[in-house]
């Protein structure tokens, strides 16, 4: 029972940076109906970014304090990511705009390769270490009800913590903030929110800006649990079938479905892996939203699709 | 306008099929030995890759810097593989006939190695996988163009549970132990486990196998299981961002990192460098060499080349692990050119027939290591016909937070008795299945 | 082939439709005769468009039948009723885009291949002669609505009356038994409105098939249609010779309330 | 003025049905072919058919199934790659377990098992599209990415998990030399390439294309869904199939999984897009564009880095590979949505007006 209950929380805090993961990709297709393949690399790209940067700026200024250093390496971080978001809206969304879906993916894709080069030969190629303090070591709790005790990882629930609270900044932001709500207009009708006096373009960059801070806030904790390096891309392809579960257009699909994911992939393997070899995660959480799909093709919270004819 | 545009662009297409079509074809008979490179300094595995691929070419720099092989000035090639088998083949297509011929090739991918290991025989062109490749390669007669120089997985197999038998008191205490393999999903990382399985046949232990899929960063459920199952040994069997990643994710789950022990490719700086204090006590075999800032070849090199401003990489990681490990790979390479000169001509460009020979007439005695400044770094090697590898000598390093150093003096050495009838097995049977006649000891000596 | 009206093929029952909540069609009941033109008409959001998406299938209603040539279907489908020889037409053209004209009509010969995947690919025997059959008759029907000019033309790029016009030629390709037009004469203008009526009453009047047409044009529908279908609101307010329904009180109010 | 259509006249339905109508493009197909069955083979060394040619003609082939399912029926797929892998683990293991089995046969046997395999994973199509089904396809891409590493059936019981044939001949000839890989290779294109086209230019293509353009109207005319989709999987898988068995058996003759992973599938997928989507033309296109980017970059980059005097490192080559890699697939999207294919068809229609353009 106490297993259980480590393998369910392990889950849980995988499944909070899979709904990371997931919301960029929501974000960016509510607004601009783009499946961003290159979230992935844009989450790459921020946390070099910030890796490199809290390492030189203490050595360009002279400053002790790590803190202080990660603080204004995130907000470098963060410059970068609306450059990234500026240029991706001027130089592929407008002269793109109105394509078909698979080319805009494909422009994705040639994104993510652009961002990957660029991110390695900027930043490097090594494993670089973002150090924000996390605490790396176990505890064991409720030795007394479990044999053996529960180990909890509080790096994972100090993750899941500023997952959390991101996650609620952004709903208060969509909510409350007269920009939050142009960016939902767009999201509902584009030619809607045009007619009302929105700069389409202007949201976009905002968008994809939002987009980019998830991806750098995600590649944050990633790196910091794992090493910053080339693979942090592949974390994109983890982030799919959350997204197809949760639905495209909904962030607490997103979340929730990142939740599910998470849970039912470390379950899957721990349990139903040594069986049949193991490593089955990856597939199984596919699997898992495929079945899912055929039951509600459009994900749990997705908007359901009528044809007209 | 737009016309012209499309003649411009059927014009440059034209130009880069025709220089495509030239640029193989350009070369001269040189006057130099080519030895191309394949790297891989981009993608999942490119920290580990790099500093691999700077030592050695780095030692080719170093050789050409004391005056070349008896006076032959090396040249060389990169090229990129991103540790992809099939770029990894175009490369070898592609440089295996520039600037006269490649002498050699080293992939440092053993899926790449299984997939050269069926074109070098008809491009005759030595491979060598110095401390991975394919283990049965070992045997010569069938695998003549194989030279998995120093080690293969088999022999880092059983070296570790050499060592974890000698850590328990004895072999008598590996009964009823249970040992996890923690591997990467690959051929190379699969290549332990008849050993390891038969090895625990042998001595009673029981093997656990828990792969992890490329490129190694999903490892939470891997721990999940290992701290439930609580093996009394954790072998990794990693490269790449997946030996931090099982360290960290070793120090999440609390298993304790003394009673994790790591193939050579596990067990250089790039793999617990940012881990740090959460790795110190984690160990790690050796192919004989350990981080070797002292030795009188990095010594030589930071005189006669990065001094220059010639070195390929950051100066401060000349000497690290995996630094070594190209440096030496490298030095094997250069070393069989040196022997193959001995019979074919000394001064001249070898082949890569000749090249062969010199490899499989390898023997580098403790004098010759000296004299190159390899002193302490590794001990002799003696190829034949037979014996591809050379010699199969293991030392054991711990990361003590922030170095890898010998803790123990000790030299392991694999078990023949074992792994012999192994490789004869396997090479038997890759024979048959190619219909390949092994050579007879008469063709051996030619 | 003379025009004579006759039987009852096609008999709708008690069809009711929703969305969700919303009601698309309510208990409506009306017959189709033989070779007869017949007009559905009513206001916008009338369910017009749903009458003939539950005719061949594309709607399930949730209660009625359809009683087609005296068989019972409680559930259509397209595929069902392209067999039983219902083609049609889409009020926003829905025509192929990425293909030419050709090929667009070609697709209505679809359910008269007879040879396999694997002889097609071959390009070989029944499959080529296939090929060259029915394209005779595309050529036909080419012909007939007077296209020969843009044969080999990407849909996508014709103007919108002749791409009208194709969408009525890949419907007729299948030689259909009834016809369902869904309004084919909407957004044109006067010349090319006449030659689609033109084009009607010759299917009508050639062919003998039967057809069910949707029309704004008040005008076109009086002249052309044998007997009319008023709906409003997804009711049934009227049915039967045009000059009937033109008198009828409630559909006056109707259509007068409605559109202005 | 040479490319001029003035005169040909059709007199029947089968003339005007020929692949290449105009004469011209008649005999330029005939002289490429020539070309490619003689003149190559005379012309071209080894590391031309080796690395280049031999890749080409089977991602080629791969590229033509993967078009059928996204050009031509309109259903993105993300796992080109898996059904490669099936095509190469099925022949494999039809190869070596059944004694003496003609190597055509187990090749095509190869495609056969990818074309099943290719309707199981077809059956979501029914229920979900576009950008939903995408994804579904990279469950296909994981799981057998996932199968041919983990269960030893598939890979012989091989101990490292990667498999090799060898010896392989056809009725005598023994296919060693990199001529007869090519010429092997060849030949299997150009027929299929002729199969894809006489599919798409039938009954069958037609009602993929129906459904690819409007799949509602598609079923009121009488194409059922279901039928088109499901033979649109089964043929791609087919094609992608065999041209996994072949760049398994040919090309590589030894692989592992890795060959065939998720990157591969992203590779043809852009093949096709950039080639031109629903055009037969545009797989070869594409497939050959992806396939010489690269190398014609990674040659290029250092000798234009030279005229400047910069040395580029074999990092620097290939991180500016990616940046460039990228930037023209952007770049090609936004100047030519519809592909190289559409570039080549509007280049075409210039020529026949050349020199009055009006």
């Amino acid at each position: 029972m106490g297993f259980f209950i480590e393998t369910l929380i392990g889950g849980l805090m995988a499944g909070m940076l899979y709904s990371l993961v997931a919301l960029g990709f929501v974000l960016i297709y509510k607004a601009s109906g783009v499946f961003n393949f290159a979230q992935g690399a844009m989450l790459l790209f921020a946390a070099l970014a910030m890796a490199r940067f809290s390492a030189w700026i203490p050595e360009w200024l002279g400053i002790d304090s790590l803190w202080l250093a990660n603080v204004i390496a995130f907000f470098i971080a963060g410059a970068l990511m609306y450059l990234v978001a500026w240029l991706i809206e001027r130089l592929v969304l407008r002269p793109l705009v109105n394509q078909e879906g698979a080319t805009l993916l494909m422009a994705t894709l040639g994104i993510a390769y652009v961002l990957e080069g660029l991110g390695t030969s900027i930043f490097g190629t090594a494993i670089y270490k973002i150090d924000v303090g996390m605490p790396k070591e176990p505890v064991l709790i409720l030795e007394g009800i479990f044999e053996g005790g529960l180990l909890i990882n509080k790096e994972d629930f100090v993750a899941a913590l500023i997952a959390a609270v991101l996650v609620a900044l952004l709903t208060l932001f969509f909510q409350k903030t007269v920009t939050g709500r142009a960016l939902r207009a767009v999201a509902d009708d584009h030619q809607a929110a045009q007619s009302i006096g929105i700069p389409l373009n202007h949201i976009w960059v905002i968008v994809w800006f939002v987009a980019g801070i998830v991806a750098l806030v995600a590649g944050v904790i990633w790196g910091s649990k794992l090493g910053v390096q080339f693979s942090l891309a592949t974390v994109a392809l983890r982030g799919l079938p959350v997204v197809i579960l949760g639905g495209l257009t909904s962030i607490p699909g997103a979340i929730i479905g990142g939740l599910i994911i998470g849970v039912g992939e470390k379950l899957s393997e721990v349990y139903l892996g040594p069986m049949i070899g193991g490593g089955i995660e990856i597939w199984f959480a596919y699997q898992l939203a495929l079945v899912f799909l055929l039951f509600r093709p459009q994900g749990l919270f997705g908007e359901k699709i009528i044809d007209r004819v | 306008m737009k016309l012209r545009k499309l003649a411009l662009a059927a014009s440059a297409a034209a130009a880069i099929c025709s220089s495509l079509l030239v640029a193989p074809a350009a070369l001269a008979q040189a006057k130099e030995q080519f030895f191309p490179v394949l790297v891989y300094r981009t993608g999942a595995y490119s920290a580990n890759g790099s500093q691999w691929a700077n030592g050695y070419v780095d030692y080719l720099k170093l050789v050409n810097a004391r005056g070349g092989i008896n006076g032959v000035k090396i040249i060389f090639e990169e090229c990129e593989t991103a540790y992809a088998t099939d770029r990894g083949v175009e490369c070898y297509e592609r440089l295996k006939g520039k600037n006269g011929g490649a002498t050699l090739f080293q992939t440092l991918s053993t899926g790449a190695t299984f997939a050269l290991t069926e074109k070098a025989p008809v491009d005759k062109i030595p491979l060598i996988t110095a401390g991975y490749g394919r283990s049965e390669s070992q045997n010569g007669a069938v695998f003549t163009w194989n030279f998995p120089l120093l080690g293969t997985y088999w022999v880092g197999a059983e070296v570790a549970i050499q060592h974890i038998a000698k850590k328990l008191g004895g072999v008598a205490n590996l009964k009823g132990k249970k040992i996890a393999l923690v591997y990467h999903d690959s051929p190379y990382g699969k290549e332990p486990i008849p050993v390891l399985q038969e090895l625990g046949k042998l001595h009673g232990f029981e093997v656990q196998l828990l792969p992890v899929a490329h490129p190694g960063v999903e490892q939470k459920a891997t721990w999940l299981q290992i701290r439930q199952q609580k093996p009394d040994f954790v072998l990794l069997w990693g490269w790449g961002v997946m030996n931090s990643t099982a360290l960290r994710e070793a120090q999440a789950t609390g298993y304790p990192r003394d009673k994790m022990m790591g193939i050579w490719w596990a067990g250089a700086e790039p793999d617990v460098k940012d881990v740090a204090e959460g790795a110190k006590g984690y160990s790690a075999l050796t192919l004989q060499h350990g981080a070797e800032p002292n030795s009188k070849v990095v010594k030589d090199m930071l005189d006669l080349v990065y001094a220059k401003g010639q070195g390929t990489g950051p100066k401060d990681e000349v000497g690290q692990v995996l630094y070594m490990r190209g440096l030496i790979s490298a030095m094997l390479g250069v070393e069989g050119v040196r022997k193959a000169q001995e019979r074919y001509g000394k001064g001249k460009v070898m082949t890569g027939e000749q090249v062969r020979w010199g490899l499989e007439n390898l023997n580098l005695d403790q004098k010759m290591l000296d004299s190159m400044g390899f002193a302490g770094v590794m001990r002799p090697v003696q190829t034949s016909c037979l014996d591809h590898m050379g010699s199969a000598w293991v030392r054991v390093h711990t990361w003590n937070g922030s170095k890898w150093e010998f803790t123990t003096p000790d030299w392991y050495q694999a078990d023949e008795k074992l792994l012999r009838p192994m490789v004869m097995l396997a090479s038997g049977k890759y024979a048959e299945e190619k219909k390949l006649k092994p050579r007879t000891p008469e063709e051996c000596k030619l | 082939m003379s025009r004579e009206i006759g039987e009852v093929i096609l008999d709708l029952k008690n069809v009711s439709l929703a969305f969700g909540g919303v009601k698309a069609l309510t208990d409506i009941s009306f017959d189709v005769r033989e070779h007869e033109i017949r007009a559905i008409i009513g206001p916008n959001g009338a369910g017009k468009s749903s009458m003939l998406n539950v005719i061949n299938g594309v709607y399930r209603p949730q209660q009625g039948e359809i009683i087609l040539r005296g068989k019972h279907f409680s559930k259509m489908n397209p595929y069902k009723a392209a067999r039983a020889g219902i083609s049609r037409t889409f009020q926003n053209i829905a025509l192929f885009k990425g293909m030419n004209v050709i090929d667009n009509m070609m697709t209505g010969r679809n359910l008269k291949i007879r040879s396999n995947l694997i002889q097609q690919a071959l390009w070989w025997g029944p499959a080529r002669r296939e090929e060259l059959e029915h394209r005779a008759k595309v050529e036909e029907v080419i012909d007939f609505l007077e296209i020969q000019h843009i044969r080999k033309t990407p849909v996508g790029r014709l103007p919108y009356g002749l791409q009208k016009r194709v969408d009525l030629g890949r419907a007729l390709a299948m030689e259909p038994s009834i016809l369902l037009l869904d309004e084919p004469m909407a957004g044109m203008n006067v010349e090319e409105k006449q030659d689609m009526c033109r084009f009607v009453l010759d299917i009508n009047d050639q062919f003998g098939t039967t057809i069910v047409l949707i029309e704004h044009d008040m005008a076109v529908v009086m002249d052309i249609s044998d007997r009319v279908v008023v709906l409003d609101y997804g009711r049934k307010i009227g049915d039967g010779l045009p000059d009937e329904v033109r008198a009828n009180p409630e559909v006056i109010s109707a259509y007068l309330g409605a559109s202005h | 003025m040479l490319y001029r259509e003035n005169g040909q006249f059709k007199t029947s339905y089968a003339a005007d049905q020929q692949i290449f109508p105009i004469a011209q493009d008649r005999w330029a197909i005939l002289g490429i072919l020539v070309f490619a069955f003689i003149g190559i083979p005379l012309l071209g060394d080894e590391y031309l058919m080796r690395a280049i040619l031999i890749p080409f003609l089977i991602l080629s082939l791969a590229a033509l199934g993967v078009n059928i399912l996204v050009g031509f029926c309109g259903q993105i797929t993300l796992g080109a790659g898996a059904f490669m892998a099936v095509g190469a683990y099925a022949a494999y293991n039809f190869h070596i377990r059944i004694e003496g089995l003609p190597l055509l046969v187990s090749i095509l046997l190869g495609g056969i098992t990818s074309a099943l395999v290719g309707i199981v994973f077809g059956i979501p199509s029914l229920r979900v599209r576009g950008l939903y089904l995408a994804v579904a396809t990279l469950a296909a891409q994981f799981f057998t990415d996932w199968v041919f590493l983990r269960i030893p059936w598939f890979t012989n019981n091989a101990s490292s998990g990667s498999v090799s044939v060898s010896n392989l001949q056809i009725m005598g000839w023994e296919i060693i030399t990199p001529f007869d890989k090519y010429m092997f290779c060849l030949v299997w294109l150009t027929v299929f390439a002729l199969l894809a086209k006489n599919m798409t230019r039938s009954a069958i293509g037609r009602q993929w294309m129906a459904i690819r353009d409007m799949d509602v109207a598609a079923e009121v005319i009488g194409i059922r869904p279901l039928f088109a989709k499901l033979s649109a999987f089964a043929v791609s898988s087919f094609f992608v199939g065999t041209a996994g068995a072949l760049w398994g058996f040919i090309h590589l003759s030894s692989w592992e999984p890795a060959a065939f992973s998720v990157d591969r599938s992203f590779q043809l997928l852009f093949m096709v897009i950039i080639g031109g989507l629903g055009s037969i033309m545009g797989s070869f296109f594409g497939a050959a564009f992806i396939v010489t980017l690269p190398i014609a970059l990674n040659q290029f980059l250092p000798a234009i880095g030279g005229l400047f005097g910069v040395t580029i490192s074999t990092a620097g080559v290939s991180h500016a590979e990616l940046i460039i890699f990228g930037s023209l697939i952007i770049f090609f999207l936004i100047k030519e949505p519809h592909g190289i294919a559409r570039l080549w068809s509007t280049g075409k229609e210039k020529l026949r007006l050349w020199p009055f353009p009006h």
